[in-house]
């Protein structure tokens, strides 16, 4: 049982608080994964569950211990910090070690399991070697060699890949999980790589300020934001957002976008969002929506400032009335800076938030 | 390569500033050298520079002094060499330990505790003494065991009264080195002379020279050591923690190496000065552990200054000294922390 | 012969070669004839008072012979054992030189401590130098009499004058003058002359009677002006010699004559040590004819001129603590130490440190011909020999409280070398402290003190 | 941040334990004899005196004389040391070619014994037999007064100072240089900035705390100054040379003058703390701000 | 004119050979940024051309200079570094103001360069913080506001993004474009995010230990990858390959599988790959080439392993033989794993490369 459950707790530096009350609540063998602006929060989180940082008031319990001033080597947690902090004095075979030689395991033990590590992190050939004398994608896989040879009852991962290329990364990515899988460990990952959130998490949890935003699976975190800012920080490139109010017109309520172009609401999403009626929302919706031309699909025209070929598609951006709007069109589109394009809205996909609490409406 | 290395002109300025500071630090050496191997008429006749050039060498000087007639020099020269090496060590140790304390976790003592600890120490032994009658040795042991239980159990307590950080702890220790020796050799002397009365004998013995050193040490060591640590990243040692590595082994495991040059350093320091002490070690021996400084003094007789006598018991007393800093200085290099955190 | 197998004797005295190794000598041949065994525990010269102070007055057995300088006797006299009345006796005991047996071995009665090396200050000079006909001619010419060893200390400073010749190398005298280098001696030397009066025997420092000090009457001014003149016809620098220095001075061939003691003599001599090897002469120090007596307060004229020998530190003395545990053992090694055989042996053994302190050491000419030339021997000996056995002799001022008085003489010493106050001044000033001093340690204890020091009976 | 673990009496009480058992008994012996009148010789039975021991040292005008002379030479010593321990110290860590030879012979002075240096000063700084004396004769100032005038007397013993201890300085700051991170100075490499900008904004203030201690620790150490100066002038010519120490030696272990030396060494204590905690407080702002 | 040119540049640690020799032009004003798997050389390339690590052979210009071996400050690079490199004992503001401070900028620019960097970088409010008070990615920040505060010749990043939430990442992404822009300046970035570097490149470098294996712009680098190597490293997810051989059937060439799947070839590839028929080759396709269901396109079938929804699509993972395959299936396609699922394959876009040397062929 190594549920993590943080209540109430708050975290100032010297005069600064940084964490605000939090109540967080991580299932046992829970893979959660922490979202954030930088500087929101996930690091000093991650750090009072380690017992690294004392929370300056509230409750940490792991399991079904209160662990709120046990110090950090009873709490069995295992770590990958982001700034690596690798033991400069030991060679990567040692370091990866040192954990289990302290605990007493059989040498041969450490070898095969520093083996085993450096097999799937791909470090084979640089066991002998010290920190100094790596890259900084090697140093950061020691980091998480470190943290996988053990079996605690918590990991946390600061983001571990961030400094890993593609293909390494999805590779690692695997590793994770399955470590996951065979564990059977609670799991706190932090990372900016929208991808891995959504491919690795049971739950991500969005913070912002030290708040949480939002605390949900992956997928309806990308369709049912709760709030603008949930809608605008999840997925890449950004979602758009344009103000406007909704009006009647006729049967259909239509979105009057302040510069003027009107978007007609669904029937099925009408009712849920006539609460709004008259008052300024937002308009949200991702640029993957807009690109596949359904002939029942509004559109709108979007005056090219720059474009970005991605490979499989490419992006435009560009304004509509006031508000910037990033649109995505197939690869290959013929489209030049200062076009206007006519761009298709999936309506189904349109999200809308009242401007005065940025929360979600019409769920 | 490193960015360190000086390159192109200043390089070579550099080099002549040392070149220069050589001349300053050696010279005198080198005189000393030739001189341990001039003949006392060699000596008085005026200055001359060159063996074999402007002067004949001889080894009468180092015969006398290897033969004994200058002192017991094997004796003292072993007696110096287990001191200096063990005091030192240990002094550094402890102190380490001690500094590493001090930089990383939250030291609270109250000042009332501490009054109460000198007040029951001093009030303890002067009424033991003077009113009982029971002896130095006693009194003190009783006092200051009374002293110490009383301001441990009393720091338990809610006292009033302003609070010392371990910034104040630190100052303590410095402050003991503050304290002019003079009489604190005396004292010690004094004290260790009352502890033999009772059985403990500590004037002349290995045991007592070397925890003295030690205690004189230690402030140097904790105020040096402590800059050393502050400068470690922090988060090195927080990952060993989440690892559970217990703190002694933080300690000695990851602390100790990355902070290797210092170490050194204060080490080299340390057993400098033990090497060199030279009053304690007059006062609390007087044959068997003898150490070497007594002997080099002694060079200085009353008789006058019997120069290449003088010089050659400088030169045995730094040549381990030398083999030393040779061996040491070589742990001493740059970049190790390197890689630690990004 | 005694067995004293399984007796460790601690013998403690400065570090060697000098004085140690006469003991170490020594505890060879007495280890070998009684199985017992002696440690010799050597300390640097300037420690060695302060660490037998501290082991006396601890009461620990840490010593059992100390072997020591006969001004801190009065320090110790507390905690000393008595010399057995079986070595007071017998025909080693009277060969010991009168100066010793009777007045620096003796404390209020009690033999308290044995000489082990004898100590007086002599006069070297330069034989090559004094005979050299040019300078001889030169000499008379200027001054009006034959250049010879002194009679007078003026002649002396007319030497050292005539001398002075810096663009030579040559200079006219050394003395020492560097404070914590043996200075006062000299100047003592300087000042017996005119302040020993034969008639008022141990009145040089204090009056015996009030124990007033006496260190500002006109003699010890005038001593003290000579001796301030002497540092200006001595080698550069003389400001800073010690005594070593004055050897050095003497056997590099810089000066021309120096006082001192019997070293100056033996390392001059030493061809190994000396560039004036074959060239050192030996004379008793000067003297004068007129001598100040402290009674009348008056300068008395003598018709001749009176030889005033001066017991300069006075020869190293060994003694047993009465903390010693093995006091009879004790005893034993230093009847050995200073019996006629072994003492003589170690009084021509080269960095032995020991100069003669028996009758029989001046007389033995074979012993001393391996070391010295003829001409050196006999007159070195004759030196030797005059100023232990001289009609009038200054003994050397041994106090409690020693170095309190000797700090106050050095400090305004060395204000009157550097010509920061006049003789007169200093000596003042030295002589109100001195008052002072005695004042705070007791005026009776301490004037009890001095007149045992001086050989005079208590009051 | 520090933190809170038992473990951390485990760290600690030794080293409070030694310096506790080894320092109580002097600290009790001396603090009550300085209140009392006592002589080892000759013999006077002790005897209260309050604070006679204190005031009459205050009247003393030779314990300001002494206590002023210590601080020039502690001071101006301690300066030099610095100064050009550093500089030694920055040519070491800059690799200077050759490094590995001097960072050992640069040490030497360091590790001979304080008495043995003064020897051997004075045989260098000898008038007549020295080498010193040759070389200022070619410049025609032959028999300089080294250790006979005051001024000179002064001098030498710094320069004696400096030479002895400047590797103490070269040595810890050294040690502080090396544990400094390259990648700063590749920063600061890159911007262009010349060896004296990097060492103003780089070097100086990260080496701020260990060069505090280093000072700190040479002031302490060279206020107890009395070997060198024992050896090479005995104090003189009169007390013009003379230090706190010596004169603590000379009322101690000659005199053994108990009472007042006691009351002597607190008024040093008292005098050296101050001293240090001056310094200490001047330099806190900075300390502070390069944390 | 600040072209960077490496001629035959070879770097060894040691007696490590990292870098082959190497020659790389990079252009007056080019924007090149330079991807790799961890530990192929980029930051070692990167700290050639600052001149913080000598090379241990050939030739490196900057401009008409032969810079080769110059100090680095002389080289009028500005660089941010992998590890940030921050002044530990300076504020923020102090850190980005250094530069201009050794240059002797009078305060007033100073203050207002930095100023606008803080605005830039959103560190306003960390000014008067000390680096260890700062969050990873505020770290980073400030590391690139020391960068751009200059004007140097030539910028050298390494990895700046690599801390920074998606949202701030566009962000900087634009600032730098922006900055590149403005100045003028050759820039050399070094990243992992491949859509960093297919927005901000002019030309994209791919390495490989130390040497490089394509250099092109990111268009040509996604649709015409050289050898296995660039294709498997360019594109996330990555490309699937299945190995085989081609043969004729009938007119049409195909492609055997090794598990059995045979795949036409479309006439128009035909004639190109022809060369190879009958040796082994590797087909390579991109799982977003995998999604659209033409009916002219061949199909594979799919057992399914995992599932990873993304949001705008989701990826099929399993294997078609003995190959593991990636499929992109639309979000909401209701798989499960070990469903066997049909994946049609978009025959236009399928790559072919020489099993022997991993050359691509038919281009
Ligand atoms: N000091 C060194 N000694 C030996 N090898 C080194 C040293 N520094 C780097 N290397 C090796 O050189 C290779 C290239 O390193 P470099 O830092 O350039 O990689 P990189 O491409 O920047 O990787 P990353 O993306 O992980 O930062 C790596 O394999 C690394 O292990
Ligand atoms: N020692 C400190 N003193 C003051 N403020 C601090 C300290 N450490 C962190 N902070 C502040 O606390 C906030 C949260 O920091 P934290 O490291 O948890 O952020 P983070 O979410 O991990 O960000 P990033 O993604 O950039 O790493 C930041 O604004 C940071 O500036
Ligand atoms: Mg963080
Ligand atoms: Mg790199």
């Amino acid at each position: 049982m190594s549920q993590v459950r943080l209540e109430q707790v708050t975290k100032s530096f010297g005069g600064v608080l940084v964490i605000p009350p939090l109540d967080l609540v991580i299932a046992d063998k829970e893979f959660v994964v922490l979202v954030g602006p930088s500087g929101c929060g996930k690091t000093t989180t991650l750090r009072m569950i380690a017992g690294l940082e004392q929370a300056t008031s509230g409750e940490i319990r792991i399991g079904d211990r209160d662990v709120t001033t046990l110090r950090p080597g009873l709490r069995n947690c295992s770590m990958v910090f982001q700034n690596y902090a690798l033991y400069p004095h030991m060679t990567v075979a040692e370091n990866i070690g040192y954990g289990m030689k302290v605990r007493g395991t059989p040498k041969a033990d450490i070898d095969r399991a520093v083996a085993e590590a450096a097999r799937i992190l791909n470090l084979g050939a640089y066991l002998n070697r010290k920190p100094s004398a790596l890259s900084g994608g090697q140093r950061q896989r020691v980091a998480i060699g470190r943290a996988i040879v053990r079996q605690p009852d918590v990991f946390l991962f600061d983001e571990p890949l961030s400094n890993l290329d593609a293909k390494l990364r999805i590779e690692m990515r695997t590793e994770i999980k399955l470590l996951h899988r065979r564990l059977q460990t609670t799991i706190v990952y932090v990372t900016h790589d929208q991808v891995e959130a959504m491919t690795m998490a049971d739950r991500v949890v969005v913070m912002s300020q030290g708040r949480i935003e939002q605390a949900a699976d992956p997928i309806t975190l990308y369709e049912l934001p709760k709030n603008l800012f949930v809608a605008a920080f999840i997925g890449a490139p950004s979602m758009n957002f344009i103000e406007g109010t909704l009006e009647r017109g006729g049967d259909n309520l239509v979105f009057h976008a302040d510069g003027g172009v009107a978007i007609p609401v669904p029937n099925g999403r009408a009712a849920l969002v006539a609460e709004a009626i008259g008052q300024p929302v937002v308009l949200g919706i991702r640029p993957e929506h807009t690109m596949v031309a359904d002939p029942s699909f509004p559109t709108v025209p979007l005056k090219i400032a720059d474009i970005e070929p991605l490979g499989p598609h490419t992006l435009a951006i560009g304004k509509i009335g006031p508000a910037a709007f990033t649109a995505q069109v197939p690869a290959g589109t013929r489209i030049r800076p200062d076009d206007t394009i006519s761009v298709p809205i999936d309506h189904e996909k349109m999200h809308f938030f009242l401007k005065s609490t940025g929360e979600a409406i019409g769920r | 390569m490193s960015v360190r290395t000086l390159k192109g002109n200043g390089r070579w300025w550099a080099l002549a500033g040392c070149l220069l500071w050589l001349a300053f630090t050696f010279f005198p050496l080198y005189w000393v050298a030739i001189t341990s191997f001039k003949t006392p008429l060699g000596v008085v006749g005026g200055p001359t520079y060159i063996p074999f050039v402007d002067f004949q060498p001889s080894l009468s000087a180092w015969r006398e002094l290897l033969s004994g007639e200058r002192g017991q020099f094997y004796n003292t020269f072993i007696a110096s060499t287990i001191i200096g090496l063990s005091a030192s060590l240990i002094a550094t140790a402890v102190g380490s330990m001690a500094a590493y304390a001090l930089v990383r976790f939250t030291f609270r003592v109250k000042l009332l505790s501490a009054l109460l600890f000198v007040v029951v120490a001093f009030g303890g032994y002067l009424i033991c003494y003077n009113i009982f009658r029971i002896g130095q040795a006693l009194s003190l042991i009783y006092a200051f065991l009374a002293a110490l239980s009383l301001a441990v159990a009393s720091s338990r307590l809610r006292l009033p009264g302003p609070v010392l950080g371990n910034n104040d702890i630190v100052f303590w220790f410095v402050s003991q080195r503050m304290f002019p020796p003079i009489v604190a050799a005396f004292a010690l002397f004094l004290m260790y002379t009352e502890m033999g009365k009772i059985g403990l004998k500590l004037v002349d013995t290995y045991v007592g020279l070397t925890f003295a050193y030690i205690a004189f040490s230690l402030p140097i060591v904790i105020w040096l050591m402590r800059d050393f640590f502050e400068a470690l990243p922090i988060e090195v040692e927080e990952a060993a923690m989440v690892d559970n590595v217990p703190s002694w082994r933080i300690f000695i495991g990851i602390v100790l190496p990355m902070s290797k040059p210092g170490l050194i350093a204060t080490f080299m320091i340390t057993l400098a000065f033990v090497w060199n002490e030279f009053l304690f070690a007059l006062f609390l021996t007087h044959s068997k552990w003898q150490t070497l400084p007594i002997l080099v003094a002694g060079q200085n007789s009353q008789r006058g200054d019997e120069w290449w006598a003088i010089s050659a018991a400088a030169l045995v007393a730094i040549i381990p000294m030398v083999i030393m800093a040779g061996i040491l200085s070589r742990f001493m290099r740059s970049g190790l922390l390197l890689g630690a955190i990004k | 012969e005694p067995d004293y197998s399984g007796v460790t004797l601690s013998a403690v005295t400065q570090t060697g070669p000098y004085i140690a190794s006469a003991l170490q000598l020594a505890a060879k041949g007495w280890e070998e004839k009684t199985c017992g065994k002696v440690n010799v525990v050597e300390f640097p010269w300037s420690e060695l008072y302060p660490k037998i102070v501290t082991s006396l007055t601890s009461g620990e057995d840490t010593f059992d012979v100390i072997a020591f300088a006969p001004a801190w006797a009065p320090d110790f006299t507390d905690y000393l054992s008595e010399m057995p009345q079986a070595m007071q006796t017998g025909a080693d005991w009277e060969d010991i030189a009168p100066v010793y047996r009777e007045a620096l071995m003796v404390w209020n009665g009690k033999v308290l401590s044995q000489t082990m090396d004898g100590d007086a200050h002599t006069y070297s000079y330069r034989i090559d130098l004094f005979e050299n006909a040019d300078n001889q001619k030169a000499f008379k010419d200027k001054y009006g009499y034959d250049l010879a060893p002194p009679k007078t200390w003026k002649q002396y400073l007319d030497i050292a004058e005539f001398f002075q010749q810096p663009d030579k190398g040559l200079w006219g005298t050394a003395e020492a003058f560097r404070r914590g280098g043996q200075q006062f001696w000299f100047l003592f030397s300087h000042v017996a002359g005119y302040t020993s009066h034969p008639d008022n025997p141990g009145g040089m420092f204090f009056d015996p009677d009030t124990m007033d000090a006496q260190v500002n009457n006109p003699g010890w001014v005038r001593g003290l002006e000579e001796y301030i003149r002497a540092s200006k016809l001595a080698p550069p620098n003389a400001l800073n010699f010690s005594f070593g220095e004055v050897n050095a001075a003497f056997a590099g061939g810089q000066v021309a004559e120096s006082i001192g003691w019997g070293d100056t003599g033996v390392i001059g001599a030493d061809p190994k040590q000396s560039k004036v090897a074959g060239n050192v002469g030996s004379a008793s120090l000067p003297g004068s004819d007129e001598i100040w007596n402290y009674k009348t307060k008056k300068w008395d004229k003598f018709d001749h001129v009176i030889q005033t020998s001066f017991m300069a530190f006075g020869g190293w003395q060994a003694a047993v603590p009465a903390s010693s545990k093995n006091q009879e053992a004790a005893w034993d090694y230093i009847k050995y130490l200073t019996s006629p055989d072994v003492s003589g042996q170690a009084a021509i053994t080269g960095g032995t440190g020991v100069n003669p302190y028996r009758i029989s050491h001046t007389t033995n000419m074979d012993l001393w011909s391996k070391i010295f030339s003829e001409r050196e021997a006999k007159e070195y000996l004759g030196a030797q020999k005059d100023a232990v056995t001289a009609q009038n002799i200054a003994l050397d001022m041994r106090l409690p409280g020693y170095f309190s008085y000797t700090e106050i003489l050095e400090i305004e010493l060395s204000k009157a070398l550097a010509g920061e106050v006049t003789p007169q001044q200093a000596l003042d000033s030295v002589a109100e402290q001195w008052n002072k001093l005695t004042d705070e340690f007791g005026r009776d204890n301490q004037l009890a003190a001095y007149r045992a020091s001086m050989g005079l009976p208590q009051k | 941040m520090t933190r809170n673990d038992p473990i951390k009496h485990v760290f600690i009480w030794p080293a409070l334990l030694i310096v506790l058992v080894i320092s109580i008994f002097p600290l009790i012996y001396s603090l009550t004899t300085s209140f009392m009148s006592l002589r080892l010789v000759p013999p006077i039975p002790p005897r209260f005196v309050g604070f006679d021991n204190y005031t009459a040292l205050l009247q003393n005008p030779r314990f300001w004389h002494v206590a002023w002379t210590t601080s020039i030479i502690a001071f101006i010593a301690v300066a030099l040391q610095y100064v050009i321990g550093f500089a030694v110290a920055l040519a070491l860590n800059a690799r200077v070619p050759g490094e590995g030879l001097f960072r050992i012979g640069f040490l030497l002075p360091m590790l001979v014994a304080p008495v043995a240096v003064a020897l051997i000063a004075r045989q260098v700084l000898n008038p007549t037999m020295g080498p010193l004396n040759e070389l200022m004769t070619i410049f025609g100032f032959p028999n300089l007064p080294f250790l006979t005038q005051t001024k000179w007397a002064l001098g030498a013993i710094i320069a004696v100072e400096v030479w002895q201890w400047t590797p103490f300085v070269i040595l810890m700051l050294l040690a502080g240089l090396q544990t400094l991170p390259d990648d700063v100075y590749e920063a600061a490499a890159l911007e262009n900035a010349s060896p004296w900008q990097q060492f103003w904004g780089i070097t100086f203030p990260m080496m701020l705390p260990i060069s505090v201690a280093v000072v700190f620790i040479r002031l302490i150490e060279s206020y107890k100054i009395i070997d060198t100066v024992f050896v090479m002038t005995g104090g003189g010519p009169g007390i013009s040379t003379e230090t706190l120490t010596l004169f603590a030696y000379q009322e101690g272990f000659k005199k053994f003058n108990l009472g007042y030396t006691s009351a002597l060494s607190f008024l040093f204590l008292i005098f050296i703390t101050i001293i240090g905690l001056v310094y200490l407080a001047i330099l806190k702002p900075y300390l502070e701000k390069h944390k």
